[in-house]
């Protein structure tokens, strides 16, 4: 099992893509996400993320991205190799 | 490398399409995430997969996806897809429908299609509802579920169709929810590893119409909904098919299933089952063999010629 | 043909002639079947005449017309007699008649009964083949039946003829449908293959349906009270745009049937048109006037409301001379010369934290500006058409309205 | 007292076949038609009918011919998608001579098209859809009001002459609400298909009459006959004899053919001192209205003739017409399928002009009055 250090992950939102269903705050399973005003995901607990990607993988519209530092992604590609 | 899951997917996308006109929060747009994945790890080229769609909500993902990409009409996709998959045999083909445009108006072109083993990977996303032209009741909404027409509780049997699939020929059958993209991802993959017709019955939701007619009116509850409690959404998916087969005719197809066991663990017997629900062991696309007789007729034309 | 029985027949119809009325001859009194059925022959008037009713349906839809004359006659069994058709066109309506277990039974021949004359078709076949048909798996309809759990599946061979007989009487007897295979193979096994116990489709929906039945009269919910217009003004036009959420549609509702109904005018809200979704607009159209109203759209409005500034770009100029133009003065950048501005949108927001109540607040201003329809009985009409629960807010969103463009004027 | 309601045109059609009796209906989804399906999904059980939802429109037309068979007044709804899957059990109820009513909301096509948008392409269709030469009824609303009154009259015709009746509505006067004025039950004209009153050895399922239909007991009430879709004697079976077919076309024909009178509907508006006039028919003929009452505000002789009955086709009206304006205008969302049926029948005794769209966009008064204005600069 690779390793995982929280709070050193970015969320970013498109939102010209964003519909504001609300699925990444729903399957967040670290409560990293939130809804703003208008209903977009906003990360308010940033410092929680552990770089699952259910938000990516659950987002209809690949509007949420995590973005992990460069050394991360090595370990990701074997995660994703064996996903 | 960047492996970032969005990145990949968004490689397979027409960016100038989107967003889509789906619904927030529609399965659609996570099922069409997961064809890219699939299509990425397996390694294939753009230019060699299609996609053919029917009409529908569903029918729509063929002009959101970066291959060749045909959006047919109502019902009809398997047989456009029956054409170019015997014209172009080396091509992946996808046919990507709904569970109306599937089962209903093409459920004759699915049957046949099953029955020929035309090597297709038949994505059917079943949601228990007509979307696009407003919530009526399809060939898998179930007993006791409101739609538009019926406002007091469907009556009708639902389609089984698994075990249809079963008992026509298809090769492959599995089953998979929006609700668990990793294993929708890889059954996607293993389908398409299927030499013959691979179909994967992907359970979506429609919060917008059928969740709103049955009190799950956000796209959140109504996938978990789905998943965990069957018994309302569609008691035809808690367990596999069990078919009183007592036929054995030399020709039956229903004899050489070979069943795997699922991918996933269902200790809990009320959630939807999910995974390989059966696979044919030795199965051949139809387009192989009907080229390699070609090959043989014309080799036996040559050695005739030769002989003259 | 002549069978290994000692049965000879001219044709299959003959065949069929005499299976149905040892079926008959079984069933004494009970009533006869309608035979449906598109075999390719010519049905035998010389076979008996009228002895019963046949219907040769197009190939393979015998069994959606079956199922019109089910719903019909729910007590009269209906006997299709099908070949080929029944597994290549008509697949579909076979499959869907299954799963539903609507009541019928479905006679499927095989070609060896059908076809025995040509020696080029594969007589275990339902089907015509070509060279390369011996690729294909062939299809299995009697497998197919029971998978989708038919009432009643079996075979039967015209070798044994009363055998048969029995077995289709017994389908009859059976509520839902019923799918009998007949071939010559005869050393396949015969009689019923499998059976399962659920209701027929049109028992099912006759229970359903009789819950409703008086529940309600015959005539359509009509309104019953008819008004007198108090306006002698022919045509007046109202049109709505804001964007999506603001519950324009909504309004149009709400307005034309306060003037058509409350205020007894003609009335028209117009539907679908093709500039709706231009730019993420919504917008309606309401027509009113004594006259009947032709043409519904609102081209040149007696009153426009525009919630956004792509509202006032795209139809600020068509207002009527005379007419009134009612804009949001948050919502647009410059307020045009002789607009009456009205803050719709941050009322709607005040009122019920959110703009989907827009629409009701707009036609507080119809109320107060056109003359034609009330205040009230714009409100009559709001109670019909909102939910309850929503009721009590979107009626202070319409005197809300009203109020503020009273004023401005 | 007759009641005055607030619906769209496709809740009048739902509501007037509900009047005239119909009491099954099968059919598939299909914007804008859909609601018609809903409403009667909910309507037909409370008065004891029966609505199915069936696996295609091909299937949904072979039902409602059944049902039919089994006495009952049935009716399907469509779009163009599902009119053309129809077109084969249609043929199959023309030539058995089924009553039975096709409701077509008219969108753009071909194929797909514009679902949701407006058109009268299936003009043509509607008459020719099927193979074969062939008679048939179709009527065009234009109000919600004509939704609920055609509806009525296409049942009576359907059971009168023993044919389909397609009524071919379009998305302008589906999605239209308006006020309409529903007649009492006892007020609605309606007409039952006939009885024989003979026994049934000497019953003709198919009596070769001219200009008019043969009696058509239901299914189990003992006068057993044949239906096919083959072409058939007066008792019903098969026959290739050409002297009996001649006298079968002959029956075919002159059932519509010789009740012209009785099948015809149109309206004549501002015609007594017209120059220019107008043909219109469904949704486009509001537009045509409103042209006629903006022109005459502004002296311009403007007149119409709004079509009810498109096939059979008016064509008396349209001749008459021809001598007395010199212009003749035709308004339609398609290129031009009614016009060329009016060219055919002016011959040249009247220029004729059609204003043309199938962008899914109505066509406007305005429009309309801009080509009329243009008219009158031409010397």
């Amino acid at each position: 099992m690779a390793q995982v250090t929280p709070g050193i992950y970015e969320v970013q939102v498109d939102k010209n893509y964003c519909k504001a269903c609300g699925l990444c705050v729903a399957w967040c399973p670290q409560d990293v996400l939130a809804d703003d005003d208008e209903g977009y995901p906003f990360a308010p607990h940033l410092e929680k993320c552990i770089n699952c990607k259910l938000c990516e993988r659950h987002c209809p519209d690949f509007a949420i991205e995590i973005i992990a530092p460069s050394e991360v992604l090595v370990i990701e590609d074997i995660l994703a190799e064996g996903a | 490398m960047k492996v970032q899951t969005s990145f990949i997917i968004k490689e397979y996308l027409r960016p100038e399409m989107l967003p889509s006109t789906w619904c927030g929060g529609c399965g659609l747009g996570i099922i069409m995430g997961a064809i890219a994945q699939a299509v990425h790890f397996k390694g294939l080229d753009k230019d060699n997969v299609a996609m053919v769609s029917g009409i529908g909500c569903t029918g729509r993902m063929s002009g959101y996806m970066d291959f060749n990409t045909i959006h047919t009409t109502h019902g009809r996709a398997p047989a456009f897809a029956t054409g170019l998959k015997m014209a172009r045999p080396e091509m992946t083909v996808l046919t990507v429908m709904g569970d109306g445009d599937a089962m209903s108006i093409g459920g004759n072109h699915l049957i046949h299609a099953m029955r020929r083993n035309i090597g297709m990977v038949a994505i059917v996303v079943n949601n228990s509802v007509y979307g696009l032209t407003g919530g009526q009741t399809s060939p898998t909404t179930p007993i006791g579920g409101h739609t538009t027409t019926a406002q007091s509780g469907s009556f009708e049997r639902p389609m089984n169709l698994e075990a249809l699939a079963r008992t026509a020929g298809a090769a492959f059958y599995a089953r998979a929810t929006v609700n668990h993209t990793a294993a929708l991802t890889k059954l996607i993959e293993r389908a398409l590893d299927v030499s013959g017709f691979a179909l994967v019955e992907i359970i979506s939701n429609c919060h917008v119409l059928f969740g709103k007619m049955n009190q799950m009116a956000e796209a959140s509850k109504m996938i978990a909904a789905m998943d965990e409690d069957t018994q309302r959404t569609n008691p035809t998916l808690l367990r596999r098919a069990d078919l009183p087969i007592r036929l054995t005719s030399p020709e039956s197809p229903s004899a050489p299933v070979h069943e795997l066991t699922e991918m996933e663990d269902v200790e809990d017997e009320s959630r939807t089952w999910r995974g390989v629900m059966f696979e044919r062991k030795g199965s051949v696309d139809l387009s192989k063999r009907y080229y390699d007789m070609l090959g043989k007729i014309h080799a036996q034309q040559r050695a005739a010629e030769e002989a003259n | 043909m002549t069978l290994s029985a000692g049965l000879s027949y001219a044709s299959t119809w003959e065949a069929i002639m005499d299976i149905v009325a040892r079926v008959t001859a079984l069933r004494g009194d009970a009533p006869q079947p309608v035979v449906l059925s598109s075999l390719p022959e010519l049905p035998p008037q010389e076979l008996g005449g009228r002895t019963i009713s046949v219907v040769q349906g197009p190939p393979g839809r015998n069994i959606s017309l079956a199922i019109g004359l089910k719903a019909a006659l729910p007590n009269v069994p209906l006997l299709l007699v099908m070949n080929a058709d029944g597994i290549t066109l008509g697949t579909n309506h076979l499959i869907h008649a299954a799963r539903r277990n609507i009541g019928m039974t479905v006679l499927l021949l095989r070609s060896d009964v059908t076809q025995q004359a040509d020696q080029h078709l594969d007589r275990m076949r339902w089907e015509v083949l070509g060279f390369q048909g011996a690729l294909e798996t062939t299809a299995t309809p009697l497998e197919w039946a029971m998978a989708l759990q038919a009432a009643l599946v079996g075979r039967g061979t015209l070798e044994q003829p009363d055998d048969l007989a029995a077995l289709i009487s017994q389908a009859f007897d059976t509520p839902g449908f019923s799918l009998i295979g007949v071939t010559y193979a005869s050393h396949l096994e015969m009689g019923v293959l499998s059976r399962t116990d659920y209701p027929e489709f049109f028992d099912s929906y006759r229970r359903w349906s009789a819950s409703f039945r008086n529940l309600s009269d015959t005539a359509p919910k009509g309104v019953g009270v008819t008004v007198t217009p108090k306006t002698d003004i022919r045509r007046y036009e109202v049109r709505i745009v804001g964007l999506g959420g603001h519950g324009v549609k909504v309004a149009g509702t709400v307005l034309s049937e306060a003037a058509g109904i409350g205020e007894g005018l003609w009335a028209t809200q117009r539907g679908e048109y093709g500039s709706a979704t231009r730019g993420g607009l919504s917008m309606v159209d309401v027509v009113f006037g004594c006259e009947r109203v032709s043409y519904p759209g609102a081209d040149q409005p007696d009153l426009l409301v525009a919630l956004s500034q792509n509202a006032i770009k795209l139809y600020g100029h068509t207002v009527k001379p005379g007419g009134y133009l009612v804009a949001d003065p948050d919502q647009v950048d410059i307020l045009p010369e002789g607009a009456l501005p009205v803050p719709i949108v941050r009322i709607a927001r005040e009122i019920t934290d959110n703009p989907i109540t827009a629409g009701v607040v707009s036609l507080g201003c119809v109320a107060a500006l056109s003359g034609m329809v009330s205040l009230e009985t714009i409100k009559e009409a709001v109670v019909k058409k909102v939910p309850f629960k929503v009721r009590e807010k979107n009626i202070a969103a319409l005197e809300a309205g009203y109020q503020a463009t009273r004023q401005v004027m | 007292m007759p009641t005055p309601a607030f619906m769209h045109g496709n809740q009048a059609v739902a509501e007037g076949a509900i009047a005239a009796g119909c009491r099954f209906y099968a059919g598939y989804p299909i914007t804008p038609s859909s609601e018609i399906a809903e409403i009667l999904s909910e309507r037909l059980p409370q008065v004891g009918g029966v609505f199915i939802q069936m696996e295609d429109e091909i299937a949904s037309m072979a039902a409602i011919v059944g049902a039919s068979l089994g006495g009952m007044k049935t009716a399907t709804a469509t779009s163009g998608p599902g009119f053309s899957l129809m077109q084969e059990n249609l043929g199959f109820a023309v030539i058995s001579e089924i009553p039975c009513v096709i409701i077509n909301v008219q969108r753009v096509g071909p194929s797909t098209g514009l679902p949701t948008r407006a058109a009268q392409g299936d003009v043509m269709q509607a008459r020719w859809g099927t193979h074969g030469d062939h008679p048939i009824i179709v009527l065009s609303p234009s109000s919600v009001q004509e939704c609920f009154d055609l509806t009525v009259r296409a049942f009576n015709l359907a059971e009168r002459f023993r044919t389909p009746v397609v009524l071919l509505s379009d998305a302008i006067v589906s999605t239209l609400r308006e006020k309409l004025v529903i007649p009492d039950a006892a007020d609605i004209a309606i007409i039952n298909r006939t009885q024989p009153n003979v026994a049934p050895d000497d019953y003709k399922p198919y009596e070769f009459l001219q200009g008019d239909v043969a009696p058509l007991p239901k299914f189990g009430d003992g006068y057993r006959f044949h239906v096919t879709g083959l072409v058939h004697t007066e008792l019903g079976y098969p026959t290739e004899d050409a002297e009996i077919i001649s006298r079968w076309w002959e029956h075919m024909s002159s059932k519509i053919e010789d009740n012209l009178d009785a099948i015809l509907d149109w309206e004549e508006i501002a015609l007594d001192d017209a120059e220019v006039a107008l043909v219109a028919y469904g949704g486009t003929a509001r537009s045509a209205l409103h042209a006629v009452s903006l022109a005459r505000e502004q002296g311009i002789k403007l007149g119409m003739i709004k079509i009810r009955t498109i096939w059979p086709f008016p064509e008396q009206a349209i001749r008459d017409l021809a001598g007395r304006v010199g212009t003749i205008i035709v308004p339609e969302l398609n290129f031009g399928q009614i016009r060329l049926e009016v060219e055919r029948i002016v011959a040249g005794r009247a220029a004729v002009r059609g204003i043309n769209r199938a962008d899914g966009i109505q066509i406007s008064p305005e429009h309309i009055l801009d080509v009329v204005r243009g008219l009158e600069r031409v010397p």
